[in-house]
């Protein structure tokens, strides 16, 4: 089973964890990842953050990923939301729930989906510092976590 | 042929998207003529390792891949997401 | 922040992973990893699972772990609970929260929990059958990942 | 000395734990002694690759460690939590 939400309003990681596959007995293994805006980056602090997406193409993009992982992990179901618009610190950003047989499909799952998610999904991150504001620019490690995976 | 533009290449350029008619025939003809447009353009693709590609809502890594089939061309710097 | 309780008590993962941190707005990235009771094991339908522990070492070892944890990443919070008893099917086992600045911290170091804790955490199952039971042994594999963590 | 006993190791020898006085200066020695006493004993330390040891809470790999100094010790195959 594979849900992705892309959308501006916020949503409750806790629910949605213990909501995902409340009547399944068969799987060992459930985990949670949720990105937060951090009060602070490159030491500028952080009063919003503004996060611009490309709608038709982050969908297909975010199915692309978890249908390569699926492929790759004997993974159950992945649920993913992910925010767009105007934040601040200490709001959820992305939410991915993933369940398994064995914990290490599930947490190798996630490290997976956030590696491309960092890297090919059409999410673009703005900071609004006390004074100016500035564009995330792409981390390189985030850039060489993929070409591990390629490998 | 519909383009959109994101993040600061969107903001360089000054407008979100828009629907064009080119004879370009590769993603880089398209730039070019683009970018000969005036400054805005040919600031938002003066650096062009920042620029990433989709055609169709796929990422497209040769500037000299064909356009000729596109119907929705994306211009944007790597993505920050997540 | 380090939290370890062993308990019989069932809990609530997503309302733990709400709880932790709730306040804090320095940390990016937040994992939760819950381990449930499966239904089915080696082809065996599993009616009940018993979890029996060595107290006083279980608290130590997962200190230890955590200890560890924190040393080896930036890892800001750890919160873990360890249940023991007779379970069953659907029922959680054991839930890990950790918070970081980054996402590869949190989820190297919930991998590197869970690889420890699997053989290292003086805890051991038995599983109930429609007919029988049988103590759970040790994979091989579960061995393998911390020489992996040691090099 | 105390001694403790778990999942298997537990059941095959029929008790939690004992108070135990012992001429045992190891590991080894202190095994070889249990596993003299009878059936039970010796059926749970039948495998010694199977037997884990922990001294005061502290897993110790070597038979051959001193238990002179020891006031708790365990005794238990494998772990097998999470």
């Amino acid at each position: 089973m594979l849900s992705i939400k892309i959308q501006e309003n916020d949503f409750d990681p806790g629910a949605i964890f213990n909501s995902v596959a409340y009547n399944r007995k068969d799987f060992g293994a459930k985990v949670l990842f949720t990105g937060v805006v951090k009060d602070f980056h490159n030491s500028n602090t952080i009063e919003k953050l503004f996060i611009e997406h490309y709608p038709t193409m982050a969908e297909k993009q975010l199915r692309k990923i978890c249908e390569n992982t699926f492929e790759r992990w004997e993974i159950m179901e992945i649920h993913i939301v992910h925010r767009y618009g105007l934040l601040e610190p200490g709001d959820n950003i992305v939410n991915l729930v993933l369940i398994s047989r064995g914990r290490e499909e599930a947490l190798e799952g996630a490290k997976f989906i956030m590696d491309y998610l960092k890297s090919e999904a059409p999410f673009w991150k703005k900071e609004y510092y006390g004074k100016g504001q500035a564009w995330v620019t792409q981390k390189i490690k985030d850039a060489k976590n993929i070409e591990v995976w390629e490998k | 042929m519909q383009i959109y533009y994101f993040s600061w290449v969107r903001e360089r350029v000054g407008i979100n998207n828009e629907n064009i008619k080119t004879g370009a025939k590769t993603v880089g003809e398209l730039i070019a003529e683009l970018s000969s447009r005036n400054e805005n353009y040919s600031f938002a693709f003066s650096d062009l390792k920042q620029i990433k590609v989709a055609i169709d809502h796929v990422f497209v890594d040769d500037f000299n891949y064909s356009i000729e089939q596109a119907k929705e061309i994306a211009f944007f710097p790597p993505v920050t997401g997540g």
